[in-house]
């Protein structure tokens, strides 16, 4: 496929790599997404893509819009959620995209109201979700499975469970027409900041290691086969970004609400991105364990047709970047 | 059938009470199109009151006045004689609605025909296109009709409103002298059941003597009354008597000198003298 | 042959091709209708199929006219998809309906009532162009999480623009029958019933039309407002569609979308054609 | 007094009562149409802040008045609001102007030509019900992450509406015109130039304005498509401001879209009046 | 100013090329409305015909099947007296045009007008306004005008084709009797100048033979010619002459005839004969 409009002309012309070629890059303005704010922001990313290679950043609101792109071959790779990579990957039968490295991990917890204080005083309520069949309702509907409340797709059963925009979330929990939700952050410090709710389950506590992904970095297989190279460019500017985050948290936060302040015109509130940032951990681990089990999850409650994950995972650069720096390899499994 | 007696009738406005007054009523459309200028006109109750003019004399401007549709520019009408009823210049009949349901409208808003039901004003409305001779013509709609149809309809939607004072501007305008002459006896037939007071345009001066208790004589842009004609012809009249035709070639002679006098530099230059409205 | 003979002799030769004609209308009547559309179907699959075939894109971003025939024709044996368009014409028609009753009200009052007009006359186009996503978190504030919440949306999408309709046609409602529904001694209301209203009937009726597709399109934003227990509906199979990534699915469903969006076209087709030919607008012209 | 006397006379008193015409036109006549507005604004701020402070609902949910008001000076203040509003406006407008274009021409095609209407004219108001976000897959596959891609769904919101106005102008075109332009030796583009057109451009301009409600509403989705590297524009930032819950930020951007739906209806109130002033349609009726 | 003789113009059909033909042509309107039955009517190149009829008889008809604006149920109709211009019983003016761009788009559209500039055309539709006494009213708006004179602009409109046939449906129905006849003069010289082609409706039997070189009586519902008058009277004829007068009572006198045996019974009961819609 080539490129036919002024912000793609030169990617897909061949694997020229003495050539001026574009990276187009995809991301959230989100706290989840935080490694490429800060990769932006911070420049990691053009410093190891090189004077060569172009950045073209895209920003998104929701997975959806970063898959058509991506299958649309109008971004080359984005920060994304494990669902939209599933969907991504089942959909064009393992044709479209590789996971090529993990971002992020935890920070998404089940916010009910003061009075609720075991699953048992969860029968009858409204939980919100973000979306039928994403991870976080995926995660809430096998744990009220495990917990012995029965639910279904349509919001029926003991536990009722209303998927809504997360902002439509903060709005129906101050004026009390849901009894909880199972979402990220930074919509969970949010409630509990703003709306006084309090945390029933962290999902962290649920996964062994405490460890779950939330977002990881996808690209598309195209690309990925022209241009090795730049995947392998990008991925270490990736991993420099984690790495700065966690040796400088105070810098990084700075980052991001700089790079949320220009994209979205409103940085977060500082209680807010402290305490949601201090929930989330930054990895360069996809956990692909964890994005198996949970798919595995989905199919239990009934949201997913059995799908074969295997080869999703593109980790091979990745582990070279990373042994190229002494870290410890990834698993794809 | 209890109609007054034909003298008392026809006799000028002097002793009566009038209907339709107007005083030194002025129109000026737009900025400087003078209409209508210093009109002082009276029509007593129960008078039949023809309006002769050239084309574009204001003789419509008068009636939409009258009706209270517009507003004078200058001068008073009073309008004491009661409901008012209007034949427009053209049918304006409402197409959505049968030529039946046209007239039913009618009947149903005004005065009595309220308490009416929707049958009886079926089969009065069909009484009324009898009248114009026009029956078995109720379900059509009015682009069924002919030019003449229209105008007819009309009329028996006018008549249906059963109004004291009736205003027509050349109701006869499209129809062939036999049903014109058909429709003079009607109307005057009812004009004398009902006392109505009318006011009555047309550019047919045997007409307006065939009708009319006085004929007024509007002049060009801008319109004025010149002269009045009462007529005393005995009723009933016939427009092809030669008595009507006499007075018709008087008032027509007159009529005439009036164009003459405004289109005075012959055709070409006649617009000149023509515009007035200035 | 005298006149009647002739007129017998007319209604018998109409009555003849009368009866033809109605055969034909069983058959050739649909069919004259039906033809350019059906061309026009299987031009468009036509098109589509090559585009597919040229593999200017694989199958996964644009998926070809018999995959989404296929996954339209399973929708189409699943009871679920016939509960979901029930849901969304029920919350379409009743929303239109308050719409209707709403935009009815705003336009007459407005229309008539000069202070009115100058106060609100502008805000109604203002309304309009509110997206409705600007409406949802009023709508639940006010409504909860209820189906009201959505009808709110809906009404609100819709309303203007049925009233711009009546207000235009009111605008345009020609003088001389103004005058002459004033002569017949009507006012206020009863000039309204019975003059304005009928008058303004061609204009109302393209407003409803626009107002269809607005309440419409905020019905698909709306659905995904408040998901209620046990009721699928069109919005969200769109919404799901598009979160999976589903391009078969979502091309389905913009199929449902397009072809009750055409059926009622056609009603509002049927009322239009009947007020044409009542009022004679249908008349040939050369 | 002579007639000329007279019309002169008039004529001065005209021209005297003019000159006072005028004067008050530029206080009065502005005053006359400022106040309704005036009021009704006060009105609504009056009931907001009652609201508010009745205290049916937290701050952070329903802000009052002045926190909103306060939120939108201090945008008011900020360069980034003009840029974004001169960026939709841009888009809008380009975009307003291709969907006209297009539904002058699909409008006057349908209309016209009677296997196109069979064929296409149902399919016009299918494709107006059609919610913006379904060609979003589309718009990024034909155009990539562009601009183009933002006015190809803007055009695909608006020019239905367009040409369904010029559809339901030319149809309710009065058969006497046509038989007049007919008889004048008008045929096909001329007819439509000389007298369709002209005929249906009260139907048009409703359209227009339709078309704009939906241009605008498709934009607010639209922008959300592509977020163009720092071009703000307004549909982002009432998306924004739903994504933070952000309710003053929310209701200024609300309020926002609905000055600028205020005044652009105004533009086209005042080529309606126009034309009805050139048509006649604004005489007394009693 | 090149007229042909008076002689050759005035003569009836037989020696000329009809312009017009209509041969068993019939109208049924719906299903069973019977507007024209079997009408067979030739108009000569440069004949002036007069169509007389009660209202609603399928005179209008008859000019729209003519004019190729309908078409006939039965029956042919040959036109080959060249472009048809035609006058309707409403003035059928363009509201969103001026009174002087009515008349310039005809001129543009017609024959020589394709290379006339447009100022040329402003001059032209000056001159024809003139014609009609209009003059300075070239930048009103139709509905500025009175009726007669909307009535009058229809004229210049249709004077302003200068096509070969002249369809006029009752033209100076709503005009007074001076304007009226200023433009009889006016419409016999151009008529003579440019050897029109004319089909002239009117209710008005005086003006029929003021202007026709024949009369065509047709029948009540459903239309068909009755009776045709050669009028061999010199021109210039006056409206107010004797001869006319006389010639007009005659056909007048057939006239009356045919409606009374139409209307046969009386006023009342008189739906079910004029129905004949049957
Ligand atoms: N609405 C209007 N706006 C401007 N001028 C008008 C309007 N109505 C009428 N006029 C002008 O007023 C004058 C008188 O018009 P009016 O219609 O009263 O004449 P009329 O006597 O009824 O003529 P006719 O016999 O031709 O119907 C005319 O010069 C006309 O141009
Ligand atoms: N469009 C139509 N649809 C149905 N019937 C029609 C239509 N036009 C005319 N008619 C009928 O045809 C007959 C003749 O109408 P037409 O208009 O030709 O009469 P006319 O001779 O011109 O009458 P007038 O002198 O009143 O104008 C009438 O009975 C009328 O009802
Ligand atoms: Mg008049
Ligand atoms: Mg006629």
């Amino acid at each position: 496929g080539g490129g036919g409009d002024a912000t793609t002309t030169a990617s897909g012309a061949g694997g020229g790599d003495t050539a001026k070629t574009e990276l187009r890059l995809g991301f959230f303005p989100n706290i989840t997404h935080s490694t490429a704010l800060v990769g932006v922001k911070k420049g990691f990313f053009e410093k190891a893509l090189g004077a060569n290679v172009t950045l073209k950043t895209a920003t998104f609101n929701a997975g959806p819009a970063a898959t058509e792109a991506i299958f649309s071959d109008a971004i080359d790779a984005t920060y994304i959620g494990p669902n939209p990579a599933i969907n991504a990957w089942s959909k064009s039968k393992g044709q479209a995209i590789k996971i090529v490295a993990g971002s992020a991990s935890g920070g998404v917890y089940l916010i009910v109201k003061p009075e609720i204080n075991s699953a048992a005083d969860l029968k009858g309520k409204k939980i919100a979700t973000p979306q039928l069949g994403n991870t976080q309702d995926v995660a809430l509907r096998f744990w009220l499975q495990q917990q012995g409340l029965k639910t279904d797709t349509k919001g029926g059963g003991d536990v009722s469970i209303l998927p809504q925009e997360n902002a439509q979330t903060l709005q129906t929990f101050a004026t009390g027409d849901i009894d909880g939700a199972w979402v990220p952050e930074p919509f969970a410090s949010r409630l509990i900041q703003e709306s006084k709710g309090k945390i029933l389950v962290d999902e962290s506590e649920l996964w062994p290691n405490k460890q779950f992904v939330i977002t990881h970095l996808i690209v598309r297989q195209q690309f990925l086969k022209e241009h090795p190279d730049i995947v392998k460019k990008l991925i270490e500017g990736h991993v420099e970004a984690n790495a700065y985050i966690s040796s400088d948290p105070a810098g990084a936060k700075e980052a991001i609400n700089a790079e949320l302040q220009d994209l979205s015109g409103k940085p977060l509130k500082p209680e807010v991105l402290d305490s949601a940032f201090k929930n989330i951990t930054f990895t360069n681990d996809p956990l692909a364990s964890t994005l198996i089990t949970s798919a595995d999850h989905a199919q239990k409650v009934g949201l997913l047709d059995p799908v074969d994950l295997n080869g999703i995972y593109d980790l091979k650069i990745l582990n070279e970047v990373l042994s190229a720096k002494g870290q410890q390899a990834v698993s794809d499994k | 059938m209890t109609a007054p007696t034909k003298e008392l009738r026809s006799s000028r406005t002097d002793g009566h009470e009038p209907a339709v007054r107007l005083d030194a009523v002025s129109k000026v459309y737009g900025r400087d199109l003078l209409a209508l200028d210093r009109v002082t006109l009276t029509a007593g109750r129960g008078e039949f009151v023809c309006l002769l003019g050239a084309s574009g004399c204001g003789k419509s401007t008068l009636l939409n006045l009258v009706a209270g549709l517009d507003h004078a520019t200058a001068g008073e009408i009073d309008t004491k004689g009661g409901r008012i009823a209007m034949m427009f210049q053209e049918p304006a009949l409402f197409p959505w609605l049968t030529v039946s349901a046209n007239i039913e409208l009618a009947l149903r808003v005004t005065g009595k025909g309220k308490s009416t039901t929707k049958k009886e004003r079926r089969a009065r409305a069909a009484e009324l296109l009898e009248i114009v001779h026009l029956g078995g013509f109720g379900a059509k709609r009015p682009h069924e009709l002919s030019g003449g149809m229209r105008q007819r309809v009309a009329l028996a939607r006018a008549l249906a409103q059963e109004a004291d004072v009736l205003l027509m501007d050349e109701p006869f305008g499209a129809l062939d002298a036999m049903t014109r002459d058909l429709l003079h006896d009607e109307l005057e037939r009812i004009w004398r059941e009902r006392e109505l007071t009318v006011l009555f345009v047309t550019h047919n001066v045997r007409e307006a003597v065939r009708l009319g208790d006085r004929v007024v004589l509007l002049s060009s842009r801008p319109g004025t009354v010149i002269q009045e004609f009462p007529i005393t012809l005995d009723r009933p009249r016939r427009t092809d008597s030669g008595e009507v035709a006499g007075l018709a070639a008087t008032i027509t002679d007159r009529l005439r000198q009036e164009v003459l006098r405004h289109a005075k530099p012959a055709r070409r230059p006649v617009a000149t003298g023509a515009r007035g409205d200035g | 042959m005298t006149t009647t003979e002739i007129s017998q002799s007319i209604a018998g030769l109409d009555a003849l091709e009368l009866s033809t004609r109605e055969r034909r209308g069983l058959a050739s009547r649909i069919w004259s209708r039906a033809w350019p559309m059906i061309s026009a179907i299987v031009l468009v699959l036509a098109v589509w199929e090559v585009v597919v075939l040229s593999g200017w894109r694989p199958e996964y971003v644009l998926p070809g006219p018999i995959t989404v025939l296929g996954e339209l024709g399973d929708r189409l044996g699943d009871g679920e998809f016939y509960n979901a368009v029930f849901t969304t014409m029920r919350r379409a028609i009743v929303g239109f309906a308050l719409a209707v009753l709403v935009g009815l009200v705003v336009g007459a009052a407005v229309s008539r009532v000069r202070p009115l007009r100058a106060a609100f006359g502008s805000l109604i186009t203002g309304l309009q162009t509110m997206p409705s996503i600007a409406w949802f978190p009023l709508a639940i504030l006010l409504f909860k999480l209820s189906e009201s919440a959505i009808l709110f949306v809906v009404v609100l999408g819709a309303a203007p623009s049925i009233a711009n309709g009546l207000i235009a046609g009111v605008d345009y409602t020609p003088p001389i029958l103004l005058r002459a529904g004033h002569i017949l001694g009507l006012r206020r209301l009863a000039l309204y019933r019975h003059v304005i209203l009928p008058a303004s009937l061609p204009s109302f009726l393209s407003g409803l039309k626009q107002g269809w597709a607005f309440a419409w399109r905020s019905l698909m934003a709306g659905e995904l407002l408040v998901i209620i227990a046990h009721q699928t509906s069109i919005g969200e199979q769109l919404d799901n569609a598009r979160e999976l990534s589903d391009a078969p699915g979502l091309l389905a469903t913009m199929i449902v979308i397009l072809v009750i969006g055409i059926v009622v076209d056609m009603c509002f087709g049927a009322a239009d054609n009947a007020l044409r030919r009542r009022w004679g607008l249908d008349q040939p012209v050369g």
